[in-house]
């Protein structure tokens, strides 16, 4: 976003506008932030933005004692937020954003590991890694992850294009069947896929090998000794991911695509009659869901190294759905949070006896988790549905300029009329951006 | 008005239905107490365990598994009559990988975790990887309880050896395991490694072990595949599926003189493994026609059933675990099939007795783990309130190898592989030394049958 | 029942009974807002901070309609029904209707409840496809056109009960409309094309003037959900207008309307057929009709009973029974 | 079928996808009677999502888990007459046999259909005074599926000292033994055969009945087809809808019993998720809100899948269901026999 006031030459007038003095202190903290936010150039965004980020990637790697995990490793969990965190900003375009009830979102997810499974790993018929295959065993995740992306975003659209002329409640029983044809699939084409013995030794990014990690930090047994393990750049490559697919949706969601999206999921016939093609539209969402599920995948299969139908149960596909749904439904950082909490909150009580005064048995606890998420998803349907962090998006390029225009009479407002914002929203929000 | 009635028909239909249960609750007990006491398995969702991951309860097959005990008569009728008596898996005999029979030594000689008192060290401990929470638990709690068992005797014998066992959850779950395989290793002072528990979590960590060096040593996960992978500290402490599945194709062909076998496999990496070897053994006696393929989770199996009709074989032979050999079995009897019926470890649970009841009968059960002896399940018992399961034997063997070694003064990763390689000696419920890849050298299955 | 059903099987009534309680068609109100939203804060915009050109009315109607025709094949036929007769099932709801919209005037289709009015705007605006006959826009039949392509040809409608994105700021809501002529799809929005960010420039400011223009200008940044009823009315003229329609369709725009918007509207509904936009009104109030329209279409039982201006209509004798038969206070 | 087309597509052979279609020309009546059983179970827990969904346009994604209560609910009676499971048969005359299955019939009817009303007094019925949209019911009704599935699993066997629930199927009690009454062609029809296709067209018959014929009947349909005019005509909203849960809970609590006669293993917390899928697959293939549909749809399920697996195999039987869903919808969303609650054909 290049300054848009000098780019249409019209908005000059507005550093020159008067200002009701007086109010400024009174602002809630929320819009303060927000406003400060979308006051600043792009590139003090970044310059904002980009510590807290980092900030965050060396969580798993300084671990601070109540946030760290006992049972499990917390890089590992950290990893496996990042890719649940990929699928729910996927799943959030089909069903946040545009309100399509993808049910067989863990379908995609398999796709998108089998393509790498089935193209690496040496117990396939199609391992291209071997002998005679066209890939090199360094470069082979790296090569095929843009393969699985693709297929899997043509498995998206070969779904979507007979599907999404159904009606919303048919959509997501549809997605159901898909989800399960693919996981039976799996399972049943064995001289493909092994069936239930699963595809194993799958590549992963060879990496940083040296002496001392012969395989590469992203290999199973890499460890420097201290808190860096392969978890933790698994975790790492993941958020660069999540980055860059971030700002891929938001570009998206700040054009003419996220505002037909948001249109079909509001009114979708009053979108078509609007003039939205809204099967492209919607198909559009379904691609770019399968394709970034695919990503996931593709990441799933290189970390674990080791496919298998199992892993692609449909109760999976709820498991997503929660995190979208709990974070906040078309909320780009509020499924990440919800990705967070469905895989974290289960490992943190993992292996605990103690949570602040209490003794618990943790593993019980984190045996019960499908029992709290139920719960979780009723209460909140009912209470919040908009989530933990409610939507609040943006959907114009240079939308920018109207809040700054906005600006001048907001300083008006006394006190925070609403007394909603939630702080965190916002600034969740706005870092999206 | 109608609301009115309806309303009321719910309540003295509800009210009906709980008087019922309260009185049923206590009627019924005898019969149902130890419903689910013996532990779970693996029910929908196997995971990609491939050790005999639905197995669970008492393998001791001793008179302790209750499982079918008495003919309930209906109370209410008086003149209920049910058929079937006491059932349970015993048994039979422990077999060589050509079928043959092989004597059993006494167990007297088996080693003690207990030692002789005098063991000095601290701060050594020893690890447990498997599932602890999840749909597969069953099968690492009981290998925790067995593993406790152990550690309680050498405890209380050394009191200046106070070696604990430090726990942690997979759920069977190969992603999961390679989030706490990095705990296991960062914990310096766990030494050696009882677990992990299933093949596919093995396939998942054991590289960071290995790297590591971290003595693995599992006590269920059978999968051949695992001792083929270089890994210097993996050990396996019971046969691999290859001579479960061997010996039991030969002791049908040989011994029993069956001609016409019908494989049934389920689709887990275990019961796939499983049914490769046995219709390769097999050779000509597997018959391809009947032979079948069942998902995990079926409970109706009609179209296989009128297969294994047509084909009238002498034996069925079902790779999988019991959770769908209850039902499978019931349903070849309903439709009158009298073949036998064989099958393995994943079977070998007091639970398929009791969801087959009769049908169960004359079962073949093969399972690489002993039988429990009775002051073992004894002890056992009291501390775990439990009845011992499949693999409690075995861990609590695997778990005494190892307090011996840190018995012996060691206290780093590195010497108790080495002392574990070296490692000769007999346990409660076979002997123990392991060849250059970590296989036992000499596996010999136990045959057990339901009757 | 009929009508009822045949819409839901259209998938427009999005009222559909069931999970959204017993506002059916009863309800012609804002759509039920309070369902788990986060109250916004009221946020005043200062248009001419967005584009200082925006406080000139001159430009503002010029933007509004770039390519406006004013007064050119003025009396022109636009859109032309030809027989046009619609059955649902055995019920004819339609029965060979046959009249003219002329380039540049204001027609009124009026009659009595279930007179069919309603049918034949969704055939007029391609909703249905008639039974027979044809409808001619601009010199294409609109037969085969999907419902976007329709409004991309040139026919924008508003709905009677209002149905806005509730969800989306004012502006946007505007902004749908604009992206109706726009080109650029998930490619030129993922790289931010050079053509991308022109329509991006573009649906911002035809959007503010589209608001300015309707009245509203200020609240482009509020949620539609939270605008006053009013404003929603005008927002969906403003959002039909971004199409750049050559025929406006509005659904009983003043529903639920006192008598000073009622005015207000008719002002705005003259300024939109001054600024070269053909406008086609279905309307209950015979006053607004009356006072607003250049021609009227009477409708009766699926049948056309009179056509002509309004002081022809006011006294003719079918049209005074037609209204009559029916005590209907707002025929008054 | 989709997976057919893929079999002759060059990557893969014919031993990816086997399918020998003189097998089922082998078993074909038997495959058939196998399917009609499996038909009418599907059937019952159809008419549960189907006139749900013909009321409130709300796909009851619970249901699945009101057919795993019914379950229970008639286990637990047969417990409380006093039978111990053991896994065998019973053999308890006829005349007894009869008033047991009756006694637990209805148990499972009673437990399923409180189950249903209280799942839409406490989840739905907020959401409805809310006006929330459809997605929201859906996602409630999955949360409520997570809900019931780890009660049973989780907090019933401490509550019921590890009778019932758990981790574990429930150790069977079996009242009914399979018994050839007649044979037809290379099937045989078993006394469980009739026993469940009867029940089946009985139960849905009556339903159908007071559906079309009864007032109560008259104001479901009200409600299905216009709740504004049907509540100002006097019909009370809510009670028909807690009418329709209730009558939907009862049929799946029958269809509960009818599963157990037919699979005595498969008491368990998650035996009921696949079932409702192909239950409610069932409902669209024979157009949902469509009470006679349902039946058809289920039949017709029941059959095909049955035909499938005797032609490709055990494993592929689920996809089958699957896919037929996933065509159906694609080619006739609207059914065999069409949509709409009370627009009886007949």
């Amino acid at each position: 976003m290049s300054t848009p006031a000098a780019a249409s030459g019209k908005p000059q007038a507005r550093a020159d506008q008067p200002k009701p003095a007086g109010g400024k202190e009174k602002i809630a903290i929320g819009d303060r932030f927000r406003l400060w936010w979308n006051s600043l150039s792009r590139p003090t965004q970044w310059a904002v933005g980009v510590p807290f980020i980092i900030l965050l990637a060396l969580l798993p790697v300084v671990r601070p004692p109540g946030i760290s995990t006992v049972g499990t490793d917390f890089g590992g969990v950290m990893a496996q937020f990042g890719m649940i965190a990929l699928i729910a900003i996927g799943l959030n375009v089909v069903v946040g954003q545009t309100g399509l009830l993808d049910l067989g979102y863990v379908g995609f997810y398999a796709v998108g590991a089998y393509t790498v499974g089935l193209l690496t790993s040496p117990d396939s018929p199609w391992n291209q890694t071997g002998d005679g295959g066209w890939l090199s065993a360094k470069w082979a995740w790296l090569a095929v992850l843009p393969i699985a992306v693709a297929i899997t975003a043509i498995s998206g659209l070969i779904l979507g294009t007979p599907t999404l002329r159904l009606r919303g409640d048919y959509l997501a029983i549809v997605t159901l069947g898909f989800g399960e044809i693919v996981r039976l699939l799996a399972d049943n084409l064995d001289t493909l896929t092994r069936g239930g013995q699963g595809l194993s030794q799958v590549a992963y990014p060879r990496l940083g090998e040296s002496d001392t990690a012969m395989n590469g930090v992203f290999a199973a047994g890499y460890s420097n000794g201290g808190n860096i393990n392969n978890g933790v750049w698994w975790f790492w490559l993941s958020l660069l991911l999540i980055v860059l697919v971030l700002l891929g949706v938001g570009n998206l969601e700040r054009s003419r695509v996220g505002r037909s999206w948001v249109a079909i999921r509001e009114d979708e016939d009053a979108a078509e009659i609007m003039g939205v093609p809204t099967f492209r539209f919607k198909l559009w969402a379904f691609v770019i869901g399968a394709g970034i599920g695919g990503l996931s995948g593709a990441l799933y299969a290189g970390q674990v190294q080791f496919v298998v139908p199992t892993n692609f149960n449909v109760i999976n596909s709820m498991l997503f759905l929660c995190a979208v749904v709990l974070g906040g439904q078309g909320n780009k950082l509020g499924v990440i949070l919800g990705a967070f909490i469905v895989v974290y909150l289960p490992n943190y009580f993992l292996g605990r006896t103690e949570f602040l005064w209490w003794n618990i048995n943790g593993n019980a606890i984190a045996d019960y988790k499908y029992l709290f998420f139920g719960l979780a998803l009723i209460v909140l349907m009912i209470f919040r549905p908009q989530g933990l962090i409610p939507v609040r998006q943006k959907l114009m390029t240079y939308g920018r300029q109207i809040w700054l225009a906005a600006r001048g009479k907001r300083t008006k407002f006394d006190d925070n009329p609403a007394g909603s914002d939630k702080p965190g929203s916002t600034a969740a929000a706005e870092v999206s951006r | 008005m109608h609301r009115v009635a309806m309303r009321g028909a719910l309540v003295v239909v509800a009210a009906a239905t709980l008087t019922l249960a309260a009185c049923g609750s206590k009627s019924a007990d005898g019969g149902s107490s130890n419903a689910n006491a013996g532990g779970g398995g693996t029910t929908q969702t196997t995971e990609t365990g491939s050790a005999g991951g639905g197995a669970a309860g008492s393998a001791a097959g001793g008179g302790d598994s209750s499982a079918a005990s008495g003919g309930g008569s209906a109370a209410a009728s008086g003149g209920g009559t049910a058929s079937g008596g006491a059932t349970a898996i015993k048994p039979v005999e422990q077999i060589s990988p050509e079928g043959a029979k092989v004597e059993q030594k006494s167990a007297s000689n088996a080693a003690n975790p207990a030692g002789d008192g005098k063991a000095k060290c601290s701060g050594v401990n020893i690890g447990m990887a498997g599932a602890l929470t999840g749909a597969n638990a069953a099968l690492g709690i009981n290998i925790l309880n067995g593993a406790k068992v152990a550690i309680d005797e050498h405890n209380k014998a050394n009191p200046d050896c106070q070696v604990q066992i430090k726990q942690f959850d997979t759920e069977g779950d190969p992603q999961k395991a390679t989030q706490v395989a990095p705990s296991i290793v960062n914990d310096k002072t766990v030494v050696g490694l009882l677990g992990p528990a299933f093949s596919g979590e093995t396939k998942a960590t054991e590289p960071i072990f290995s790297q590591a060096g971290l003595l693995s040593l599992t006590a269920s996960a059978t999968n051949p595949d695992l001792t083929k992978q270089g890994w210097k500290n993996f050990f396996r402490g019971l046969g691999n599926d290859n001579s479960q599945g061997g010996a039991i194709a030969n002791y049908m062909t040989k011994e029993l003189g069956y001609k016409k076998i019908c494989v049934v496999q389920d689709d887990s990496d275990y019961g796939v493994g499983l049914a490769k070897v046995v219709t390769e053994t097999l050779g000509d006696a597997a018959d391809s026609s009947c032979a079948a393929k069942v998902k995990t989770g079926d409970k109706d199996f009609s179209a296989t059933v009128n297969q294994i009709k047509g084909a009238s074989p002498d034996a069925v032979y079902y790779a999988g675990y019991y959770a769908e050999a209850a039902p499978f079995v019931s349903q070849l009897r309903g439709a009158d099939v009298k073949a036998t019926f064989v099958s393995a470890d994943g079977t070998n649970d007091p639970q398929f007795v009791k969801q087959a009841g009769n049908a169960a009968s004359g079962a073949i059960l093969t399972c690489p783990c002993g039988p429990a002896p009775a002051d073992f399940a004894k002890k056992y018992q009291d501390l775990n309130k439990i009845a011992p399961g499949v693999y409690s034997v075995d861990a609590y063997d695997l778990t005494t190898i190892m307090l011996k070694g840190i018995d012996s003064g060691i206290t780093d990763r590195a010497k108790l592989i080495d002392y574990v390689k070296s490692y000769e000696g007999q346990g409660l419920a076979k002997d123990y030394k392991w060849d250059d890849t970590g296989e036992l050298a000499v596996a010999n299955p136990w045959v057990y049958k339901v009757g | 029942m009929t009508y009822d059903r045949e819409m839901r099987e259209e998938g427009l009534d999005s009222n559909a009974p069931g999970l959204t309680g017993d506002d059916d068609e009863a309800n012609s109100g804002p759509a039920p807002s309070g369902y788990g939203q986060i109250p916004d804060e009221p946020v005043d915009v200062d248009v001419t901070a967005v584009d200082p050109s925006l406080a000139d009315p001159e430009h503002v109607a010029e933007v509004v309609a770039p390519q406006r025709e004013i007064r050119t094949a003025e009396g022109a036929p636009l859109m032309r029904m030809e027989h046009v007769t619609m059955k649902f099932g055995g019920l004819v709801a339609l029965d060979d209707v046959s009249f003219d919209i002329k380039r540049g005037e204001i027609l009124g289709l009026i009659g009595p409840n279930g007179a069919g009015k309603t049918t034949c705007f969704n055939t007029m605006t391609g909703v249905y496809r008639p039974t027979e006959g044809q409808v001619v826009f601009d010199g294409r039949v609109l037969g085969k056109l999907k419902r976007n392509e329709i409004t991309r040809a040139g026919i924008a409608r508003t709905f009677q009960n209002i149905r806005l994105f509730n969800e989306m700021t004012a502006l946007e809501n505007v902004a749908v409309g604009t992206d109706a002529r726009h080109k650029t799809s998930v490619p030129g929005a993922l790289f931010r094309t050079t053509r991308h960010r022109d329509e991006e420039r573009d649906a911002i400011d035809r959007g503010m003037a589209l608001l300015e223009f309707v009245g509203i200008g200020e609240r482009a940044t509020e949620k539609a959900k939270n605008l006053p009823y009013g404003d929603q009315r005008r927002l969906e003229i403003a959002r039909a207008l971004a199409t750049e329609p050559k025929l406006l369709c509005l659904d009983e725009p003043a529903a639920g309307f006192n008598p000073a918007e009622k005015s207000a509207l008719m002002d705005l509904i003259r300024k939109i057929r001054d600024d070269g936009y053909t406008v086609l009104l279905i309307e209950h109030d015979m006053r607004l009709v009356m006072g607003v329209t250049d021609r009227i279409v009477v409708l009766e039982f699926g049948r056309m009973i009179a056509e002509g201006l309004p002081d022809e209509i006011r006294d003719n004798e079918q049209v005074i029974a037609a209204y009559l038969g029916v005590p209907d206070d707002e025929s008054a | 079928m989709s997976f057919l087309a893929l079999s002759s597509g060059p990557l893969l052979s014919n031993d990816v996808i086997s399918f020998d279609i003189a097998n089922l020309g082998r078993s074909f009546f038997q495959s058939t009677l196998d399917g009609l059983e499996w038909g009418a179970i599907y059937a019952l827990v159809a008419v549960g999502y189907t006139l749900v969904y013909g009321v409130l346009r709300l796909i009851n994604f619970a249901h699945s888990e009101v057919f795993m209560a019914g379950m229970f609910g008639q286990y637990a009676a047969l417990m409380a007459l006093g039978f111990t499971p053991n896994g065998n048969a019973y053999n308890e005359g006829p005349v007894m046999t009869i008033l047991y299955l009756g006694i637990a019939m209805l148990a499972g009817m009673a437990v399923s259909c409180v189950v249903a009303v209280s799942l839409e007094r406490v989840a739905y019925r907020p959401l409805r005074k809310r006006s929330a949209p459809p997605l929201v019911f859906l996602i409630t009704a999955i949360g409520a599926s997570f809900v019931l599935q780890e009660f049973v699993h989780f907090v019933l066997p401490n509550l019921t000292g590890q009778t019932l629930g758990g981790v574990n199927a429930q150790q069977p009690i079996k009242l009914v033994n399979r018994e050839e009454l007649f044979s037809v062609g290379d099937g045989s029809v078993s006394n469980l055969t009739l026993i469940l296709v009867l029940s089946a067209l009985v139960l849905t018959g009556i339903t159908d009945i007071i559906v079309n014929r009864t007032k109560f009947g008259r104001g479901i349909r009200a409600v299905a087809q216009d709740p504004t005019t049907a509540t100002l005509m006097g019909v009370s909203r809510e009670r028909v809808i807690m009418l329709t849960f209730a009558i939907g809970g009862i049929l799946a609590g029958a269809a509960a019993l009818l599963y157990t006669l037919k699979i005595p293993n498969g008491i368990i917390f998650n035996g009921g998720f696949i079932l409702g899928i192909k239950a409610f697959s069932a409902a669209v293939l024979g157009g949902i809100g469509n009470l006679r549909g349902a039946l058809l749809g289920g039949l017709i399920l029941g059959v095909a899948e049955n035909w499938g697996q005797y032609i490709f195999g055990n494993n592929w039987k689920d996809v089958i269901a699957f896919a037929l869903l996933v065509l159906v919808l694609m080619f006739r969303p609207t059914g065999i026999l069409g949509e709409k609650l009370g627009r009886a054909r007949a």
